[in-house]
């Protein structure tokens, strides 16, 4: 019942779109963007690979189960804000790491991203449960 | 006063939730982590209080930001005193619930749950601004809605529809009003708000978003004329959550109400909070007389849920110190007696297997203790004295007398009546007559334990209590007169 | 621009109110995503119609909007979204476990029948579309949301 | 220039009241499926030209969401439509 064309565009589509929702990801420190849009976005090709290819197949895409991701992502979000409060700062207060990575100098990695990637981890793996649910049964 | 301890009452909930939804296939891990993570959670509300009483109001600042900006978390005496008998009532519900739940139920994340919803009830007590009151009134709703919803029975489901459709209407409403309050006051901070208000050139437009604020929270307490969704979806939950929703979650809505309408809003008294005194009688008559035509003990006391906020939100009407601190009195006694109620309910239905009135008789002969605990807690809730149901009414009357409401006194006398009548209708087709039905099971003693230390504070409550009725004149002094809180958050600037 | 706002909160509020007063579940879900649209539009619209450049760290002078207002609407946009989620979930059950979409049954309590068959007559409303492709009389419209 | 994207705009309002018009009039359900499809197109079509307008090159990311995400609901409409 899917169609070739489909197939076709959705095999195509799918890295693609997976590394615009990382490009969201990143970029959602300062310029539009961000944890919420870069999940939705990254759920969508996920949920494209459903529709082209069947649940089950998209579902082997991702390693883990959609729930834990959900968990995980939550725990990291809560845990960037617990981490500012063991280093004696109000909860959430946010910092900035400074990394010299060998041929990247200079790198900044703000704990406002960990927040991000926990959200991005949060909604990709809400929404792929509540669509892959609604879908499958 | 800042304080990290602020936070842990939100923080323990979501972090040792997290945790538990990990684990969720584990019963061990469920039963017993989350009975830990409760006591523990109780544990530092006590200690909150403390440090309140000793030290005043305690305040956190999210990341740093000073207020208006960012997310401020605010715990005075009144926030402290909720958090406590939260605390209570989540770690006795839980008692009930891990020796009573179905494993099913169990493994499919009802702890987790509990626990997001504790997060919610505790978020809601502590936030320091009406933003964010609505981010964990809808943290609180969805995990509700799941703990309504889990278990997919019929019943459920249709109840489940009910709660969750109006509650998200009350939502937008929520967000409709914060949109209006922002575009006037310029801040949703609880203590800025309540300095600008004040201060304003022209107060009266402030009662527009004020009055969309009672529907809002009248929806959420279940007030006259918007509880019908109650009786429709608390009696279909299992009964620790309908326990656990009786307790505490229509009290969070009145809390908002208390918040927002002695802090914020005491600009137009004449208006507003008459009509809040007008809704507090017939919320109070339509909920009692609600109750008498049902013969299932499970619905009486969800119909009852709506009677007593009525006195609540009456307390809150007289915008009087002797007012408010009845309010909080009457709060702090009807949320663990009611809670008691209903988890002698479920000790009822594990020796009968009903919930329905004419199924069981005569259970008086057979458990003694289980009598004894509902003749306490049920005469609390109408009122007799010595208990802790007496105090609240009598404080509540006797602060309305000095008002001069009258009107709104007598319903609430009349009303304790007809409470006590459906008390007695419980007690006569369940504890006295023949013994019925035939195979009556045996009650574990581990289960009465939680009921038992439920009615057990409410008799402290009714012996012992002037302790807390000086506590509750402190917080409600610091209510009404607004100074501390808005210093201890404004302070800092 | 504030009374183009006006009428347009006032449509989305009008829309929602009268689907959400529909019986069948998949309206009312749709009648709450627009309430929450038009709750959404008031506190943008409440917050003073945007003025000046969007809130974004350099991209150049000027006077910025207030970007408070926009990142309460995208909290609420986010609980919202999730809600519908979760309630799109429960309808699904719902249709799952009764065979239909319609909210009127009270609890413990199936619909009588009437009620029940104008319900499916609703549903087939609602895709009416789909209903044309399929074989007529084609039995229960809740069934089509499987 | 900005004159020009004005016109543009205008021109997409049109042509997005006529796609209105058909999502709302059907009659078949097809026909509502291309019309919300086009109804997308427009949206993607006026973020670029507002991004012409104010300068500004972050309305092409909201380009880009609208595309990815726009095109996996319409496949999914078209899917419901087709499974009947």
């Amino acid at each position: 019942m899917t169609s070739l064309i489909l197939r076709t565009v959705a095999r195509v589509s799918l890295h693609l779109t997976l590394l615009f929702s990382v490009f969201l990801l990143v970029s959602g420190h300062n310029a539009p963007g961000g944890g919420f849009i870069a999940g939705l976005v990254a759920a969508a090709a996920l949920v494209l690979q459903a529709l082209a290819f069947g649940v089950e197949h998209a579902r082997r895409m991702v390693p883990v189960d959609e729930t834990a991701l959900a968990a995980l992502g939550l725990l990291l979000a809560a845990g960037t804000g617990v981490a500012a409060l063991v280093l004696g700062q109000p909860f959430l207060t946010s910092g900035l790491l400074h990394l010299d990575l060998p041929f990247w100098p200079e790198v900044k990695i703000s704990s406002a991203f960990f927040f991000d990637l926990g959200v991005y981890l949060v909604v990709v793996g809400m929404v792929l449960q509540v669509i892959f649910g609604l879908r499958e049964a | 006063m800042s304080s990290p301890l602020v936070f842990l009452p939100v923080l323990l909930p979501l972090l040792g939730g997290i945790v538990l939804w990990l684990a969720r296939r584990s019963l061990g891990v469920g039963r017993w982590g989350s009975l830990a993570l409760a006591a523990v959670t109780l544990g530092v509300e006590v200690a909150l209080l403390g440090l309140v009483r000793a030290r005043g109001v305690q305040v956190m600042f999210a990341g740093g930001w000073v207020p208006p900006f960012g997310i401020t978390l605010v715990v005075d005496l009144t926030s402290a005193i909720m958090l406590v008998v939260s605390g209570i009532v989540g770690l006795c519900v839980l008692g009930h619930a891990v020796q009573t739940l179905d494993p099913d139920r169990e493994r499919h994340g009802f702890y987790a749950l509990y626990q997001f919803l504790f997060m919610g009830i505790n978020g809601a007590f502590v936030t320091g601004d009406i933003f964010n009151l609505f981010v964990f009134f809808e943290v609180m709703l969805i995990a509700s809605y799941a703990l309504v919803s889990l278990g997919s029975e019929p019943g459920q489901l249709r109840g489940g529809v009910h709660y969750l459709v109006t509650n998200l209407v009350s939502s937008t409403l929520f967000v409709a009003a914060v949109g209006t309050l922002y575009g006037l006051a310029g801040t949703l901070n609880l203590a800025d708000l309540a300095v600008k208000v004040a201060r304003a050139p022209d107060p009266a437009v402030f009662t527009i978003p004020a009055a969309v604020f009672i529907v809002v929270f009248g929806v959420k307490s279940a007030l006259f004329p918007l509880y019908f969704w109650l009786p429709a979806s608390y009696p279909a939950a299992p009964l620790p959550v309908t326990a656990v929703f009786a307790g505490m979650l229509t009290k969070v809505g009145v809390y908002a109400v208390l918040r927002v309408f002695s802090l914020v809003f005491t600009h137009d008294p004449g208006y507003l909070h008459a009509a809040l005194l007008v809704v507090a009688g017939f919320t109070m008559l339509l909920g009692v007389l609600g109750a008498v035509g049902y013969d299932n003990w499970k619905r009486i006391l969800s119909v009852h849920i709506v009677s007593q906020v009525g006195y609540m939100i009456m307390g809150i009407g007289f915008l009087s110190v002797a007012g408010l601190a009845a309010a909080i009195f009457f709060i702090v006694h009807q949320i663990l007696v009611k809670t008691a109620l209903f988890l002698i309910a479920g000790l009822a239905e594990r020796a009968t297997g009903a919930y329905d009135l004419g199924e069981m008789g005569g259970l008086a002969g057979r458990y003694p203790v289980m009598a004894s605990l509902f003749m306490v807690a049920g005469l609390s809730l109408a009122g007799v004295p010595p208990l802790s149901g007496f105090f609240g009414k009598f404080l509540l009357i006797r602060a309305g007398l000095a008002q001069g409401e009258v009107a709104v006194v007598a319903v609430a006398i009349v009303v304790s009546f007809f409470t006590l009548y459906s008390m007695m209708k419980i007690w006569r087709y369940a504890f006295w007559g023949e013994e019925k039905p035939a195979g009556l099971r045996p009650v574990p003693a581990a289960l009465y334990l939680p009921a038992a230390a439920l009615v057990a504070f409410s008799v402290v409550l009714g012996l012992g209590g002037e302790a807390l009725l000086v506590l509750s004149q402190q917080a409600a002094a610091q209510l009404l007169d607004g100074t501390a809180y808005v210093m201890a958050v404004l302070g800092a600037r | 621009m504030e009374l183009v706002l006006a009428l347009v909160i006032g449509v989305l509020f009008g829309t929602g109110t009268f689907l959400m007063l529909r019986r069948n579940l998949i309206r009312v879900v749709l009648g709450l995503g627009l309430l929450s649209h038009g709750a959404n539009l008031m506190l943008m619209a409440g917050a003073g119609v945007p003025r000046g450049r969007a809130p974004i760290l350099g991209a150049g002078a000027g006077a910025v909007v207030d970007p408070l207002p926009q990142a309460l609407v995208l909290t609420a946009i986010v609980i919202g979204f999730g809600v519908t989620a979760f309630l799109l979930v429960l309808a699904y059950r719902h249709i799952a476990t009764f065979g239909d979409v319609d909210v009127l049954g009270t609890p413990m309590d199936p619909a009588p029948a009437r009620v029940q068959a104008r319900a499916a007559a609703d549903g087939e409303r609602t895709v009416a579309g789909r209903a044309a492709s399929r074989p007529a009389g084609a039995p229960g419209g809740g069934g089509d949301f499987r | 220039m900005s004159g020009l994207v004005v016109y543009a705009l205008a021109a997409l309002g049109v042509s997005a009241g006529l796609a209105l018009a058909r999502l709302l009039l059907g009659p078949t359900a097809q026909d509502r499926v291309m019309a919300s499809d086009v109804l997308v197109t427009h949206v993607v079509a006026a973020l670029a030209m507002l991004a012409i307008l104010f300068r500004d090159a972050v309305f092409i990311d909201g380009v880009l969401v609208v595309t990815l995400v726009g095109f996996v609901g319409t496949v999914a409409y078209a899917q419901l439509v087709q499974r009947g």
